[in-house]
């Protein structure tokens, strides 16, 4: 009986279809959509230890004498995004050798399941005077967060936990505020009446769910056709053909909005192809994205969801274990787009394809060459 | 071929201890680098609960994995019944704790439904077992992306205690983990259903012929394993919080549980092996993990050399066979 | 009607089903229902674009379908098209000069990784589904050191012609995709070596009974080092034209290993050795792509394009079971 | 003729597959305590028969009485429930299992829910003790000789205490010592009123223990009589429906032996030991031997698939020991295997493919199949002289009867034609009018001045057909004997026994 409860329900969820789920949260897009407008805090030109207007956390509690040994749980390196962040993460551990003994870090390969048992083992290593932590997904790992925060000084970036229990918690303003500038520009670009294509990586992920919310708000506010949103899986192949079968489809595509840039080019390159005039187009801060652009004059945008991020978590541990008090619970980064009135400040055809162009890292040593640049 | 009559009439040597001798090694593979590394907190009992706590997930599928290689057929289904039970249990939870034993039962049937599908396709329709479960896992897996895309509802904290309590100093996963491989062991060494299990997967013209019900013992095989997979998913849910629909592709467990199975010395065949092997292929690679923690080796070499363990692992004790493989 | 008669009619059908191939029955079925959607399908033009996106799925089914008539599997196939892609971006650097020494190492990547499959299969004796398991992760992992986990260059405009090139205002067709040049000549060289070779029927004698083989004095060893090569390089070839198309990214092999096997048995190869033929992986890589393409255009939500996926492969592979069985 | 209600009748029984008529319009019946032996050459029907009589086929037309009542089997499971027990021809064992594991395989006794292993050994031992073989119960079925896992199988199906056992050819792989065994079993399970069918092409057991002879040909019943009034003339003729005046060919002309193609001195590995042997070109030299002497393993060596670790051997002049099969062949030598399907055929591929797959073995690999001696007409030729019968040459072998099989496969060496020929129990499981087939068509390639050694448990075929005999005893040649040797003769030196007589 009460298995049949069960099915029924699954029945039920599985021939309703998508179940609403908490990734259109107006709230938040109004809340992103002001922090847009905010003029940033901080040193300037050092946007990865600005903010946009947040508290301030005592920390005396933490303070110990140098140097600490810090420990870092990644999700993992499974991305270009992942990667340079990374890179800027361990040249940030590089330029701040004086205050920092060890560097350990463990690889999760994106499962939540590892990460959690990669937490437990370093909180009980005692080889960790604090912990840095780039959940896999936000809701599997509050308990393993919550519990080392129990342990040890905890900074969590990129995504979040369900928890106050973390130090700070570092990252920019967001999804919503990615989706609102890349479809705003979009929507205000294209001729009247025109159409457009969403191409998305996949589902699920909650950055890129809440980009795709704004955006189609956005889209929705502002009467825009969009002929179709399909998902690349982040492969140029599939976006190049699915790009194809939309032009031969509907013969034009005005504008294409992108939940990540990595395949802008691809989809670029289908028009292209099909001897079609570029769209009005948002990308990313991908180099080879601003390449293009800069090459063929498009109309474009690149919303960004900057990498240097991944410098503030080491700066604000440190700053906590020498008790200096640091912004918390929530430390909001700017989150600037590139236009085409900075696009030269951004373009650099000395780095690689994929690297994203606001790592903040040019000032560190071994710049270009530790990032794969000439 | 012919050897003499007489050495048959001796008590026969067994083939190679795999599990012991795998067991053994990623021990002595584990303390050596928690020395070596000055790591001792790895040594501590904390440090070895961590460590089997990292088998659950996958030893459990594993456990199921065993069976159905043990019968001849394969399962690549389990990943995403893994993804489904996960979602589906936390779905009909909702943080209820009155729902966790419906939600239980419910995974609990779904999954046997699907060990039956799979069975049947296999059985009845002659469908490669490869290509049938590989069928089954896509259409699981549309069904559940098109209806969730994300952590659906949540465990209520009575549920984690599956994943997060311990009786005594021991995780209750943990010793489920080894309560099932020894339930499983007892079945497959002192139950008809196990000796048939072996027989079917050995030699399934000559076990029909026997007078076996080798559809039926088919069948069971992958109704268990996929029960296993239920399982892993409750867990999975329980230890998260929630399911996800990614939880079982992300963890890769369909083509990891194949590996360890085999890593354990089961014929891939079918017909020779048993869930020690495969605990101890499983232990290998929760030794791997908290190993390349330890000495912090990058995500990528980690790879390549995970690569090559699968293979060297496999080949220590294949490579004296003789005749062919394909 | 005699008795005869009764008697041979359903066995007269029943050989005529069983001389069509599963997979070009359901490539016609489904294409037909594209170009019903999307009438530019019916063009010459339109079906050469088809082939295009297709071709670097279709040679990678015709070098697994070496590896299963051998009665084997190959799953390192998508790792190594992810390495020729990157690696192609490492080695060239976006300079067009260097784009054919390139070409050439790339090939002689793809060589030893199908030299140490087949090596690690016959020699250590590990089953081709572990070890080329483990060649998957140990490649990925290697694509991704080399590069340092994200793309580190372009491909040259000339590399990138090889997938992308279209000549137009071509006498009878139109249009001439240069990789449906490259496509046609590698099926033809994957059809001569299995079907109107020595080393072909060596093949599937070794996938049928290696033993019965070795005792009839086939080089079993060397045919399965053989077969394994063949598979890499045209995992390399296909990266080539992938890479061309679309350019640089990491995850572009992902997933094609199954859908290279999933090809072949739709087109009626038997899994585990023996009988295999390129038509028919040829017509299930065509069916494969064109029902992407199909639930593509039908706009069915994504998921359930899987989904449709799995019931369809099981649905050709029962088929076929089937018809063996009654045949 | 007895007029009790017969224990197992079948009454027109008829069984089609796509087309093909295999049985039709077969009835047989048989008592309790009567041995009833089933003849007939390949593919007349007889395992077909025992198959619907098992419940692994259903039949089309006809009905099966148990005790006079009506059953229908769907499943092995059912006929065995019924006491049916049967023997197939192919071995069904599980090679990775215990013996004891195969013999209660479906008949496990258990205990409180869980088998109950003691049981299983004791009734193992009893049960391996009946059937007169030393096996501990314990020993993986992979370990043991093909001769022990036959008698492993009859074990099996002692353990289901059947009042009906149909045994398909049970003495196929057992030498003479082991035949004369289960012939004994056989007579003691009539004695305790089993009702036993026997399929055997053995004339000589027939004549020994068959109480009611029935003769398949082409699917229908040629004739039931009583053993006693038959002789085995008189049985080949029912069978092949003509005489076979000459079931062995005749002996070669000594005068006409050509030079040594193969000599072997002092040559030994695991099995082997101080293996001496000469082989001529022209004749036939036959090896006999206990299942367990090594006979098989001096095949096996000799072609370089179990090589030679030590000694010398010269092939065609040249010496060398053989590594492999394949440099065997190189090197002029061919070799028949004994388990045809395990290492004979490719059974997917067609004949044409399996009998040119040696000339391809050794061909350029990327030469055309059909090119130059591997032409098709070529192959068609080579299969029409081993006389195989087919529905067409582009047929897939393994839709073919044993017989049909084998002689594919020795047409494959032929095409070859290599010095020197290694047949493993060339006739094992083939029934007679076949094996005549390929006596006379060794003697030939004898004639052509190529050498054969033909390895095989059959006394008879090793007397009647070999110029000479070698007989093996404990991995050694114990010794040779001149055509015209007597079973006696090979059965002394065999068991070790007998003077061993000085080696020519």
């Amino acid at each position: 009986m009460k298995t049949q409860i069960g099915l029924t329900a699954l029945l039920a969820a599985l021939s309703t279809g998508a179940i609403a789920q908490n990734f259109n949260d107006p709230a938040e897009f109004e809340r992103q959509k002001a922090l847009l407008t905010v003029a940033a805090q901080g040193p300037d030109g050092k946007p990865w230890e600005q903010n946009l207007g947040g508290e301030k956390v005592d920390t005396a509690k933490y303070k110990k004498p140098g140097p600490y040994k810090l420990c870092f749980s990644n999700a993992g390196v499974n991305n270009p995004w992942r990667v340079v962040g990374f890179t800027n993460m361990q040249a940030e551990v590089d330029a701040n050798k004086a205050d920092i003994a060890s560097f350990t870090h463990a690889d999760a390969e994106g499962k939540d399941d590892k990460q959690i048992s990669d937490i437990n083992a370093f909180v009980n290593s005692g080889q960790c005077d604090a912990l840095i932590v780039s959940p896999n997904t936000t809701a599997a790992l509050t308990p393993a967060v919550e519990a080392a925060a129990k342990k040890l000084p905890v900074v969590v970036f990129d995504r979040g936990v369900d928890s106050k229990a973390p130090v700070t918690f570092i990252n920019p303003i967001g999804g919503y505020g990615f989706g609102i500038q890349g479809a705003s520009f979009i929507a205000q670009k294209i001729p009247a009446g025109g159409s457009v294509l969403a191409l998305r990586i996949l589902p699920g992920v909650d950055v890129l769910e809440n980009r795709w919310a704004a955006a189609e708000r956005i889209f929705k506010e502002k009467g825009i056709k969009v002929v179709g949103a399909e998902f690349t899986n982040g492969d140029n192949a599939k976006t190049k053909a699915i790009v194809e079968d939309y032009l031969n489809r509907f013969g034009k595509i005005d504008g294409v909005w992108m939940d990540a840039g990595a395949t802008a080019v691809a989809a670029l390159e289908a028009f292209e192809d099909a001897g079609k005039p570029y769209p009005v187009i948002n990308g990313e801060d991908q180099q080879d994205f601003l390449q293009k652009w800069k090459k063929n004059k498009l109309t474009a945008i690149a919303p960004t969801y900057p990498t240097y991020q991944w410098r503030t978590p080491v700066i604000a541990a440190i700053r906590i274990l020498k008790g200096e008090p640091v912004v918390g619970p929530t430390w909001k980064l700017p989150q600037p787009a590139i236009t085409a009135e900075n696009l030269d400040k951004f373009v650099n055809d000395k780095m690689p394809p994929l690297h994203y162009a606001l790592c903040g890292c040019e000032q560190m040593t071994n710049y270009p060459a530790r990032w794969g640049g000439k | 071929m012919s050897a003499g009559a007489d050495i048959a009439t001796a008590r026969p040597a067994r083939d190679v201890p795999v599990a012991p001798l795998l067991f053994a090694g990623s021990l002595a593979l584990y303390i050596a680098t928690a020395l070596a590394t000055g790591q001792h907190a790895y040594l501590t009992g904390e440090g070895f609960v961590g460590l089997t706590q990292r088998m659950v997930a996958l030893g459990i599928v594993a456990l199921g994995q065993t069976l159905t290689i043990l019968v001849g057929s394969i399962d690549l289904s389990v990943a995403n019944l893994i993804s489904v039970s996960a979602v589906l249990a936390s779905f009909i939870m909702k943080g209820e704790p009155a729902m966790i034993v419906p939600a239980v039962l419910a995974v609990l049937a779904l999954s046997a439904a699907v060990g039956l599908v799979n069975g049947l396709i296999i059985a009845r329709l002659d469908v490669n077992p490869l290509i049938a479960t590989l069928g089954v896992g896509l259409i699981l897996q549309g069904l559940l992306s098109a209806s969730f895309s994300n952590f659906a509802g949540s465990v209520p904290a009575a549920f984690q205690a599956f994943a997060y309590g311990r009786i005594g100093p021991l995780p209750w996963s943990v010793l489920l983990l080894f309560v099932l491989a020894f339930a499983i062991w007892l079945m497959l060494t002192r139950t008809r259903f196990g000796a048939h299990l072996y027989a079917t997967g050995g030699n399934r013209d000559g076990a029909r012929l026997a007078g076996l019900r080798t559809e039926r013992v088919m069948i069971g095989a992958h109704v268990l394993c996929s029960l296993m997979a239920g399982l892993t998913g409750l867990y999975l849910a329980s230890r998260l919080r929630a399911g996800a629909p990614w939880v079982g592709r992300d963890g890769v467990y369909d083509l990891e549980s194949i590996a360890v199975v085999v890593i354990g010395g089961t014929l891939l065949a079918g017909g020779r092996g048993g869930v020690w092997g495969t605990l101890a292929g499983v232990f290998l690679f929760a030794t791997l993990d908290a190993v390349f923690n330890m000495t912090g080796i990058d995500a990528f070499p980690k790879q390549v050399l995970r690569g090559a363990i699968v293979i060297l692992a496999v080949a220590v004790y294949a490579v004296r066979s003789k005749g062919h493989v394909a | 009607m005699s008795a005869v008669a009764s008697h041979t009619v359903p066995s007269a059908a029943l050989r005529f089903a069983r001389g069509i191939n599963v997979g070009l029955a359901v490539f016609l079925a489904l294409y037909g229902t594209i170009a019903v959607l999307q009438p530019g399908y019916f063009e010459v033009e339109g079906f050469l674009n088809f082939l295009r996106r297709a071709a670097p799925l279709i040679i990678l089914a015709c070098g697994q379908l070496f590896v299963i008539a051998g009665g084997g599997f190959d799953l390192s196939m998508g790792s190594l098209v992810t390495l020729t892609v990157l690696g192609g971006s490492m080695l060239a650097g976006g300079n067009p000069e260097n784009t054919w020494w390139t070409i050439g190492v790339l090939y002689l990547i793809g060589l030893g990784v199908g030299l140490v499959n087949g090596l690690v299969v016959t020699l250590l004796k590990v089953p081709s589904i572990i070890a080329t398991l483990g060649m998957l992760l140990s490649l990925n992992g290697a694509a991704l050191m080399w590069s340092g986990g994200a793309p580190r260059g372009y491909l040259p405009e000339n590399f990138r012609a090889l997938g992308r090139l279209v000549y137009r205002d071509v006498p009878v067709t139109g249009i001439m995709p240069l990789s449906v040049l490259i496509l046609i000549g590698f099926v033809g060289i994957a059809a001569w070596l299995l079907h109107a070779t020595v080393f072909g029927r060596q093949v599937l004698a070794v996938g049928d009974n290696p033993r019965a083989a070795e005792l009839a004095g086939v080089p079993v060893g060397a045919t399965r080092v053989l077969v394994f090569v063949i598979s890499a390089l045209s995992a390399v070839t296909a990266g080539i034209l992938l890479g061309g198309f679309a350019g640089v990214s990491t995850a572009v092999g992902q997933g094609l290993e199954l859908q290279a096997i999933a090809a072949c048995v739709i087109g009626g190869a038997q899994l585990l050795g023996g009988r295999a033929s390129v038509t028919g992986a040829v017509a299930g890589a065509l069916s494969l792509f064109a029902l992407f393409t199909l639930l593509n255009l039908m706009g069915l939500p994504q998921p359930l394009r899987e989904t449709v996926q799995g019931l369809i492969l099981i649905a050709a592979v029962a088929s076929s079971a089937w018809r063996m069985r009654r045949a | 003729m007895n007029t009790a209600t017969p224990v197992l009748s079948m009454r027109g029984i008829g069984k089609s597959f796509t087309g093909v008529r295999a049985l039709d319009d077969v009835s047989l019946d048989c008592q309790a305590g009567e041995v009833h032996a089933i003849c007939g050459e390949n593919g007349a029907g007889k395992s077909t028969l025992m198959k619907v009589l098992g419940g692994v086929y259903r039949p089309d037309e006809g009905e099966i009485l148990l005790g006079g009542r009506p059953v229908a089997f769907r499943h092995p499971a059912e006929a065995r429930r019924a006491g049916i027990s049967i023997i197939h021809q192919e071995l069904s064992l599980l090679p990775e299992r215990s013996v004891a594991d195969n013999i209660f395989l479906g008949l496990e006794p258990t205990r409180g829910g869980l088998l109950d292993r003691a049981a299983m050994q004791g009734g193992a031992r009893k049960l391996l003790e009946r059937v007169g073989t030393r096996v501990h119960p314990d020993a993986l079925v992979k370990s043991l000789s093909i001769a022990e896992q036959q008698l492993v199988e009859i074990a099996k199906a002692l353990a289901l205490d059947a009042q009906i056992i149909v045994m398909d050819e049970p003495t196929a792989a057992l030498d003479e010592r082991d035949a004369g065994r289960l012939l004994e079993l056989v007579a003691t399970l009539r004695r305790e009123g089993a009702a036993i069918l026997y399929i055997s092409h053995r004339m000589a057991e027939l004549k020994a223990i068959a109480d009611r002879i029935t003769v398949l040909k082409d699917g229908k019943l040629v004739a039931t009589r009583p053993a006693a009034a038959l002789t085995p003339a008189m049985i080949v003729r029912l069978m092949v429906g003509r005489d076979l005046a000459d079931f062995f060919p005749p002996p070669g002309d000594p005068t006409k032996l050509g030079p040594a193609v193969l000599s072997a001195q002092g040559a030994g590995n695991a099995v082997l030991a101080e293996i001496a042997l000469e082989l001529r070109a022209g004749e036939i030299v036959g090896v006999a031997g206990l299942e367990g002497s090594g006979k098989g393993a001096l095949g096996r060596a000799l072609f370089g698939d179990e090589p030679f670790t030590r000694g010398r051997m010269t092939i065609d002049g040249r010496d060398g020991l053989i590594a492999s099969p394949r440099t065997a062949i190189a090197a002029g030598i061919g070799f028949l295997s004994d388990d045809r399907k395990k290492e004979g055929i490719a059974p997917q591929q067609s004949l044409r493919d399996n009998v040119l797959m040696t000339l391809r073995a050794f061909a350029q690999r990327l030469l055309p199949p059909g090119s130059g001696a591997m032409a098709r007409a070529a192959a068609d030729r080579q299969l029409t002289e081993v006389d195989v019968r087919a529905a067409g040459f582009a047929q897939e072998i393994r839709e073919l009867s044993g017989g049909n099989q084998q002689k594919v496969v020795i047409g494959r060496w032929l095409a070859r034609d290599p010095k020197v020929l290694i047949f493993l129990e060339p006739t094992r499981g083939i029934d007679v009018a076949a094996k005549a087939a390929i006596y006379q068509l060794m003697r030939h390639v004898a004639e052509r001045g190529r050498a054969i050694l033909m390895i095989s448990s059959d006394l008879p075929e090793i007397i009647g057909v070999s110029d000479r005999i070698l007989v093996m005893h404990e991995g050694r040649i114990a010794g040779e004997l001149k055509r015209g040797a007597s079973e006696e003769d090979v059965m002394h030196l065999a068991l070790g026994t007998g003077q061993a007589e000085a080696a020519a």
